[in-house]
């Protein structure tokens, strides 16, 4: 991992050449992470600190002040903040929390990976077993699984569809190849008008 | 053209119950027919019956992979299965069958130094104790066996194995008719579609067994139902310090010859070996949930399959034929659980899990000898349930925790 | 392969989960074979049976699960707090 | 057979030339592998597995017990693969003769490129004929989210080989507007698709052969075959009826084949035969003679084992003029010179006639296809009327529709799909207004007499050439031996004689078998039964499980962030749990033991560097903390004060050892707990569970931090000089900054570094924890700044030469499944005050027996002798058998003592310092003394210098 990318030279190299317009795979933007453990009596007095109704429920992202919090369990979420924002992100957290619940920085212990484009679902059902149909999986849904046989936690942005996927730094070369191959499956599926989703475009079917 | 496996013209008896025998073996796998032959064998106990649920042999004995070794390493274990190989070595001509038994060796591949330290403590233990070993570096491992891959370059690269060369593979089948056979011509009645639903009990003692056809008395009873025993000892009263599993096994379409002899790998969580009418017969590591159901989850298949390919890559174009699972007993320490049981004139032989199908011979072996003599024989002394109340285990995992 | 309700997350594959069958329990002040029936004694019926599972690769909570184990049907998900799940 | 002139499903315009044992031959855009050999004239394509006697193809389809072939595929080459749903493509390569029962396996490249995809549906609909199709359209009109798979090529099932009409349009050209608009409507359609293992909860694996019909070069990177591991939350299963055949002597002759075979040949690929006899058991079979009548090929006649049946079709077949043996069977066949059938005998009232043909078209009737259901051990019940088995009671989530369901006509299948839809459909909540069902106009196929018949009794009484299973040659003397040795179940019938266990798995034996095993008992049919179907439904190349995990993508391998740096220093690499890590960093021309040397040196001499990354980080925070990680951990965690560490471990509840770690108290109620590397995961769950299944009122939050943070060792005599540069405003002076102790502070400019004063070397030593993606600066900074101290980068390999000499244990190696602490040699952490996760078991007296295994230190007696891990330990040099009292579990040449030492595990070795023992692998032995396991430096005096 060189100091300026979050990946590692040979795996930029990797996701250039496999991506394509309807699928495309880069670094995401970097971010800081904060944990917040809170129980029930503090979860109400956080989210009404970061001027929320609630903190999101299970499997669902909302945007706040200190950037997207997204649902872990029951008792914690993790907000992506600005580089550098942990700190003053904690300090808003912290004190509605008491002896209810904790904030821990983890920063840097998940990078973002973020595929865009009309053909992503395809890549992603190559290795993870979700329902990604559109009509089940909408933009600000998240939710933790697999990809091959890692953890990820997967977050659709917006409808094009632009996912973020946080992968812990040490798996994220084994994260790329499985998305950097079901890129090139894609796109040798685009070239060949092969259908494999209903959602994929354009269809022909093969014999 | 194929070599034919010749079975006999006669094969066993359909007799009907009789009101009471001397013993009453409950389940018909290797392990209770094992069991009845040796009683009438060794003993001269004839007045036997085999009480079977469903077909003889329909629970695991027709459902394993047919592995057979005696390496395994603790000081109570090495002895009861190399005196079970020894058996083995003898039985196509005592039962006067073609068990297909070959050994043609049993390689333990190892892919961390951890487990190569284990599996060499294991070949020095059996060489110790009189048990052939061999420990072999990669070179002598593609040297004994070609296809294996040892490149430096793969995931978990092969950093040693050992080998057991009086080990090999026998055809289950056939195991399960040569003891039915022999057992039914000594004179023991093999009752099949015969479940057991309950024991008669006259105080603490067991007086008979209550089946789905009809009552039998028996003056002992042996429960050997593997997969089912913690059920059998439900119906008895008592509980086993057992959790049952499935394993799933599976073979390939028939093959020209491309491995003489079985590979297992511990990390890798697959061990194959090339049946004698050419179909790879494979196995993993259990699957995790309880079941009865004899079937289990696929990913295991899928997982294996992957192991077996980064291992074997000139099995890529094989084809998966047909898989199964069984039920397998398993104990906190994977060593089996033989002699008495906390009912009176009821005896146990169960806990053999994923590795008794090499123990056929001397299970029954061992058992008969308890049945007859209220005691265990000595090589089975450091089996009994007991071992859990004081804590004496006779652990197991390393040499037979995955594998077979 | 079996699917499994996590009561947090919904229907997900066996694949992101762990097993942890009865489960153990901080054991009551007893004799010995009591805490030998602690260690190593589980239930193991044939048919309903009660167990734990854990969503490993999800929300890391632990359940309860109520499966046949003579059919791998599974009759219940239920949070440890015995609440059904919202999922 | 011969191609006719016209008609059939096949390109004309473009043929295809293939090989077929080493034969050049040519056949048609639109064959099957099956068709064009048949086309080519090449009817015997093959000889038994053990009789060795010619065959040739049996079915279209799915019935197929022949024909299997050795195809070259993408530099590889694939066993056994079924010739009659095999494409034909562009220079195909196959192989018969002795291939066709048993195939090989080569090495060498494979190109081919085999994925795997999940998918979801409401409906998942299995099987594309017209119960199928009419099931899909109607879900799909429905709104459903609907995946329909097929097997064969192309959609359509029966309806393919079958003349009927259907909502007025000729059969094939309904199937084809009906795939459009199902995929119009955005219906999910798998062709070449087969069903191919039921998974518990409405799963399927679905295995689709997409690159099937083309060579792989011409595949443009589209995987050759894909596994869909589907979900759907109701399932409907239209996998349609198979053909079965009838047993008479010398039934396996090429041209011998079903009678649906034959229409399919005939309509599909315009392929028949100059002389067809028909010889069947229901009205169904007479289609075969009409439409080979009309298609102008000489039919002599149609051998009925009835009384004259008064159905439709046999009408029509008089009609015609054809000529009907009732009450007739085939009771025998005889060949020509190369084994192709020539004449049949046809024993009827009136004697035998032999009757001239080529080809011979077999039908014993129709059975649903169940191993989908039967896999995961749904019902079924015997059907009398059509001589097998049929479903009782489907599956929670599913539905069996059309034949497969008994539901043997057209219009009945029609109607039982959209049944089966609706139900299937209400079940997801999705209501369904009546929609008309597709109309079908099409014979009836199962009128007059009804009369099962499974085996023609052979007028000799030779029964060992009335074929069972073609492909395991199994015969009916083969179950008649079976029987007479005493055994009646199926299974065993199955065991003794491998009926049904070839690559098709008897899928048209089977019944047969359990009927002719039936008569030959003289029990009822229904109380014989089947040998068990198990998956998959068709053979799966090990391949298409295996999918794209293999290499780069079979396990993860995980890397810290310093790993470019270590291979920039040239780092050998070894695998340890999931991780790689450094080993060394050998210098030009060192051998291994030189580099460990020279490192180790380095380490207890100056200064070393070392990656520990991979260790397991977890923080634990709340007010409970203390109370928490004082019930798992052996010692008193709530007597480490802020800002100190403690070495401790965690106990099973059985009182073995799961891990050791480092317990650091960052505050009053936060900690910062590390593990061993391969149990990081391991740790973090077991807190969790005993958390939350255990202690849910207990306010503490368990986090994994291991990716947080990179931690890099700095260890020896020199490492206090290079910490202070590296952290000039640090007070590192053993005072301030003493043995145990944690600071946070500034290093190499990163700040919010945490320096932990922790030791697995012995040495004076530092542990600095800095943001992950930082940590290549702390190493840069410790190289560079540290040059003239001696700086060393070393790997694992010396970190265990170290620690070895330390006496410091590794849970897993140096301990079995079932140590202990006290086995382990740290009972001296065990808490005497409180209760902790395995403190009963270990209060119990087996915990404490003497004579268990217990850690030692083992030193060789002379610099030559090297200690083997693994070896066990003898009182006795090379003597067999003896008794065995431990054996080595680690080992290492040690620079610093100039011989190699270790550390065992010895029945009592406690008690045992000075005892002689021999290290051996079972032959030779080597003289060891037992002694403290703590090698080196046994006051600690550098460590905590
Ligand atoms: C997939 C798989 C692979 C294996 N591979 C190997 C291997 O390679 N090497 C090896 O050594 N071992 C192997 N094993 C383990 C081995 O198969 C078993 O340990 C061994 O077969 C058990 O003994 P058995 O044959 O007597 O059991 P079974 O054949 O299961 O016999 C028990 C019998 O008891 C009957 N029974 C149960 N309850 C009742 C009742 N109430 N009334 C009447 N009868 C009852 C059952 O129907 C059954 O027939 C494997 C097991 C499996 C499942
Ligand atoms: N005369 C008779 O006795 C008789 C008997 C049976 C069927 N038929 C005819 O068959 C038709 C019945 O319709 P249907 O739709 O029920 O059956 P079908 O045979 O037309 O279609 C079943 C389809 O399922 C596919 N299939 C089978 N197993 C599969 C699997 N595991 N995965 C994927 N696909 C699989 C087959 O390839 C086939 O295309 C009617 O047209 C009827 O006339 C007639
Ligand atoms: C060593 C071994 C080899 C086998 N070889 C074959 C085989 O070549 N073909 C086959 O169909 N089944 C084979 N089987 C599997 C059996 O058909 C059957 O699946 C197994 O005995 C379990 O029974 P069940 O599937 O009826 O539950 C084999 C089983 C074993 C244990
Ligand atoms: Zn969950």
């Amino acid at each position: 991992m060189a100091d300026g990318s979050p990946l590692a030279a040979h795996l930029g190299a990797l996701i250039s050449k496999a991506s394509f317009d309807d699928a495309r795979l880069t670094p995401g933007a970097r971010v800081d992470l904060l944990s917040v453990r809170a129980r029930r009596s503090a979860v109400q007095r956080v989210a009404t600190a970061l001027g929320q109704e609630s903190l999101p429920p299970p499997n669902a992202c909302r945007a706040t002040i200190l950037g997207d919090c997204f649902w872990l369990r029951p008792d914690e979420w993790l907000f992506a903040t600005v580089p550098g924002g942990a700190e003053a992100a904690m300090k808003t957290v912290e004190p509605h929390l008491l002896d209810d619940g904790a904030v821990i920085d983890v920063s840097g212990s998940r990078i973002i990976l973020e595929l865009t484009g009309p053909r992503t679902r395809d890549v992603l059902s190559s290795c993870c077993p979700l329902d990604l149909d559109p009509s089940v999986f909408e933009p600000g849904r998240c939710a933790q699984s697999i990809i091959g046989k890692v953890s990820v936690l997967l977050h659709l942005v917006d409808a094009t569809p632009r996912w973020h996927l946080f992968v812990p730094p040490s798996y994220v070369d084994y994260v790329v190849r499985w998305l950097a191959d079901g890129i090139e499956g894609a796109r040798a599926e685009q070239e060949n008008a092969l259908a494999t989703t209903p959602h994929s475009s354009p269809v022909r079917m093969l014999p | 053209m194929e070599h034919a496996f010749t079975n006999p013209e006669f094969l066993w008896r359909t007799p009907q119950p009789r009101a009471s025998y001397d013993v009453v073996i409950v389940g018909g796998g290797l392990h209770g027919l094992s069991t009845a032959y040796y009683l009438a064998k060794n003993h001269g106990i004839r007045n036997v019956a085999v009480v079977e649920r469903g077909w003889l042999g329909n629970g695991n004995a027709v459902r394993n992979t047919t592995v057979i070794r005696s390496n395994y390493l603790r000081a109570e274990s090495m002895p009861l299965y190399d005196f079970g190989l020894r058996l083995w070595e003898g039985w196509e001509a005592e039962l006067d069958y073609d068990l297909m038994f070959d050994q043609r060796g049993v390689l333990a591949l190892t892919h961390t130094k951890v487990e190569a330290n284990g599996v060499k403590r294991t070949v020095a233990a059996n060489r110790l104790t009189g048990i052939d070993a061999e420990w072999l570096e990669p070179d002598d491992i593609k040297a004994f066996c070609p296809i294996v891959n040892v490149s430096p370059d793969i995931r978990y690269p092969v950093m040693g194995a050992s080998l057991q060369r009086r080990g090999g593979i026998a055809r289950h089948d056939a195991v399960v008719f040569a003891l039915a056979r022999a057992a039914s011509a000594l004179g023991v009645d093999l009752l099949q579609g015969c479940e057991v639903t309950g024991f008669e009990m006259a105080g603490n003692r067991v007086t008979g067994v209550l089946t789905s056809r009809g009552r039998i008395g028996a003056g002992r009873v042996g429960l050997v139902g593997a997969g089912r025993s913690p059920l059998l000892a439900g119906l008895a009263g008592f509980s086993l310090p057992i959790q049952s599993y499935p394993l799933q096994a599976l073979v390939s379409d028939i093959v020209d010859p491309v491995l003489d002899c079985v590979v297992m790998s511990g990390t890798l969580h697959v061990y194959v070996s090339q049946a004698q009418k050419g179909e790879l017969v494979m196995g993993a590591g259990r699957d995790t949930y309880h079941s009865y159901a004899q079937r289990g989850s696929f990913q295991i298949l899928e997982h294996q399959i992957q192991a077996a390919l980064e291992l074997y890559p000139i099995m890529r174009r094989a084809h998966l034929l047909r898989t199964w699972a069984g039920i397998v007993d398993v104990t906190p320490d994977a060593s089996p659980i033989l002699g008495r049981s906390p009912v009176d004139a009821l005896y146990i032989n169960c806990g053999w899990g994923t590795g008794g199908f090499k123990a056929s011979p001397v299970s029954g072996y061992v058992f008969a000898h308890a049945l007859v003599h209220e005691v265990p024989h000595e090589l089975a002394t450091s089996f009994s349930l007991e071992r859990f109340e004081t804590g004496t285990l006779v652990d197991e995992h390393g040499a037979a925790g995955v594998a077979h | 392969m079996l699917l499994i309700t996590c009561p947090w997350c919904g229907a997900r594959e066996e694949t992101e989960f762990r097993h942890g069958g009865e489960g153990v329990r901080v054991p009551p002040d007893g004799d010995d074979p009591g805490w030998t029936r602690l260690l190593y004694y589980r239930e193991n019926p044939a048919g309903p049976y009660a167990e734990r599972w854990v969503h490993v690769h999800g929300c890391r909570q632990w359940f309860h699960v109520v499966r046949d184990t003579t059919t791998h049907q599974i009759l219940s998900t239920r949070r440890l707090d015995g609440q059904e799940g919202a999922a | 057979m011969r191609r006719l002139p016209a008609g059939g499903d096949i390109d004309r315009s473009r043929p295809l030339r293939f090989r077929y044992d080493g034969r050049a031959l040519t056949g048609f855009t639109g064959d099957t592998l099956a068709s064009a050999l048949l086309g080519a004239g090449v009817d015997v394509i093959g000889t038994s597995v053990s009789l060795g006697r010619p065959r040739g193809i049996i079915s279209a389809g799915l019935e197929e017990s022949s024909g299997f072939a050795q195809v070259a595929r993408a530099g590889a080459t694939e066993p056994l693969v079924r010739m009659s749903t095999l494409p034909l493509y562009a220079g195909l390569e196959a192989e018969g003769g002795s291939r066709i029962v048993k195939g090989y396996l080569r090495d060498g490249p494979d190109d081919g490129r085999f994925d795997k995809r999940f998918a979801h549906c409401d409906l998942l609909v299995v099987g594309a004929g017209p119960a199928g199709l009419a099931a899909a359209l109607l879900a799909s009109r429905a709104g459903a989210r609907v995946m329909l798979v097929e097997a064969d090529v192309v959609a359509g099932g029966a309806l393919l080989r079958d003349a009927d009409t259907v909502d007025g349009q000729p059969a094939a050209a309904w199937v084809s507007n009906a795939s459009a608009t199902l995929h119009n409507s955005g219906t999910l359609v798998l062709t070449s698709a087969t069903a191919a293992v039921a998974l518990d909860q409405n799963g399927m694996i679905v295995a689709q052969r997409i690159g099937a019909n083309r060579a792989v070069s011409e595949a443009g990177g589209l995987p050759e075959q894909r596994l869909w591991h589907v979900r759907a939350r109701a399932i409907i299963l239209a996998t349609g009826a198979l053909e079965r055949p009838i047993v008479f002597q010398d039934n396996d002759r090429p041209g011998i084949m079903l009678t649906g075979a034959a229409r399919a040949y005939l309509r599909r690929f315009a392929l028949a035969p100059d002389r067809g006899l028909v010889f069947t058991a229901t009205d169904d079979g007479y289609r075969a003679a009409l439409d080979w009548h009309a298609a102008g090929v000489v039919v002599p006649g149609i051998v009925d084992p009835r009384a004259a049946s008064t159905g439709d079709l046999p009408a029509r077949a008089r009609a015609a003029g054809l000529r009907l043996f009732a009450e007739s069977v085939v009771e025998g066949t005889s060949a020509d010179g190369s084994g192709r059938l020539c004449t049949a005998r046809v024993r009827g009232p009136r004697g035998v006639v032999e009757v001239e043909c080529d080809v011979l078209a077999v039908s014993g009737g129709f059975e649903p296809t169940l191993g989908l259901h039967q896999q995961l051990r749904g019902a079924t019940r015997y059907d009398a009327r059509l001589g097998a088995a049929v479903p009782a009671t489907p599956l929670p989530g599913q539905w069996i529709a059309g034949a497969a369901n008994g539901c043997m006509t057209t219009r009945d299948a029609l109607a039982d799909g959209a049944r089966a839809a609706r139900e299937a459909l209400r079940s997801c909540g999705i209501d369904v207004p009546g929609t008309a069902c597709p109309t079908p106009e099409s014979p009836a196929l199962l009128e007059g007499a009804h009369e099962v018949i499974w085996r023609v009794v052979a007028p000799d009484g030779d029964e060992s050439r009335s074929f069972v299973d073609l492909h395991r040659d199994t015969t009916v003397s083969g179950l008649v031996r079976a029987v007479g040795a005493g055994i009646g179940h199926i299974e065993h019938v199955k065991r003794y004689t491998l009926v049904g266990t070839g690559v098709e798995q008897g899928r048209s034996a089977k019944t047969n078998a359990g009927a002719i095993t039936a008569s030959l008992t003289g029990r009822p049919v229904a109380d014989v039964g089947t040998s068990g179907s198990r998956p998959p439904t068709e053979p799966l190349t090990f391949r298409i499980l295996s999918g794209r995990a293999q290499g780069p993508m079979y396990e993860p391998v995980r890397t810290t962030a310093l790993h470019e740096s270590h291979a920039a220093l040239g780092a050998i690499f070894e695998p340890a749990a999931q991780w790689m890590r450094a080993s060394r960093y050998p210098r030009a021309g060192e051998t291994l033991r030189e580099t460990v040397h020279r490192e180790s040196l380095a380490v207890r001499g100056a200064v070393g560097i070392v990656d520990v990354s991979t260790l397991g980080k977890i923080d634990v925070r709340g007010p409970d903390a203390t109370w928490f990680l004082d019930r798992l951990y052996a010692n008193d965690v709530g007597r480490v004060a802020v800002g100190k560490a403690r070495y401790s471990a965690l106990c099973h509840l059985d009182g073995s050892l799961l891990d050791d770690g480092v317990v650091i108290r960052i505050a009053e109620q936060r900690y910062f707990v590390t593990t061993s590397t391969g149990h990081a995961a391991t740790v973090v769950e077991w807190m969790e569970e005993w958390l939350q299944t255990e202690w849910p009122e207990r306010r503490v939050w368990v986090t994994p931090v291991t990716e947080r943070f990179s931690t890099i060792a700095i260890a020896g005599p020199t490492a206090r000089a290079l910490v202070a540069r590296l952290a000039p405003a640090m007070e590192v002076g053993n005072a301030e900054f003493p043995f145990l102790a944690v600071r946070h502070g500034t290093v190499a400019g990163v700040e919010g570094a945490q320096v932990a004063r922790v030791s697995f070397s012995g040495e004076l030593a530092y542990e600095v924890s800095v943001p992950w993606a930082l940590g290549p600066i702390i190493w840069r900074a410790a190289l560079t700044q540290g040059e003239d101290l001696g700086v060393t980068p070393y790997g694992l390999d010396t970190l265990q030469a170290l620690r070895i000499e330390k006496g410091y244990i590794i849970v897993g190696q140096d301990t079995e499944a079932l140590s202990t602490p006290y086995d382990a040699g740290l009972g001296w952490m065990i808490s005497a005050k409180k209760d902790f996760v395995g403190r009963r078991t270990l209060d119990r007296r087996a915990s404490q027996r003497d004579g268990r295994q217990q850690l030692v230190g083992i030193a060789a007696a002379d610099r030559e002798t090297c200690l083997v891990e693994g070896c066990a330990l003898v009182r006795a040099p090379g003597e067999s058998p003896q008794s065995i009292e431990g054996h080595i579990t680690s080992g290492c040449w040690s620079a610093t003592l100039g011989r190699h030492v270790g550390l065992a595990l010895v029945a009592g070795g406690r008690r045992r310092h000075g005892e002689t023992l021999y290290a051996t692998l079972g032959d030779s032995g080597a003289q060891v003394t037992v002694v403290d396991p703590v090698h080196y430096d046994a006051v600690g005096a550098r460590r905590d210098g």
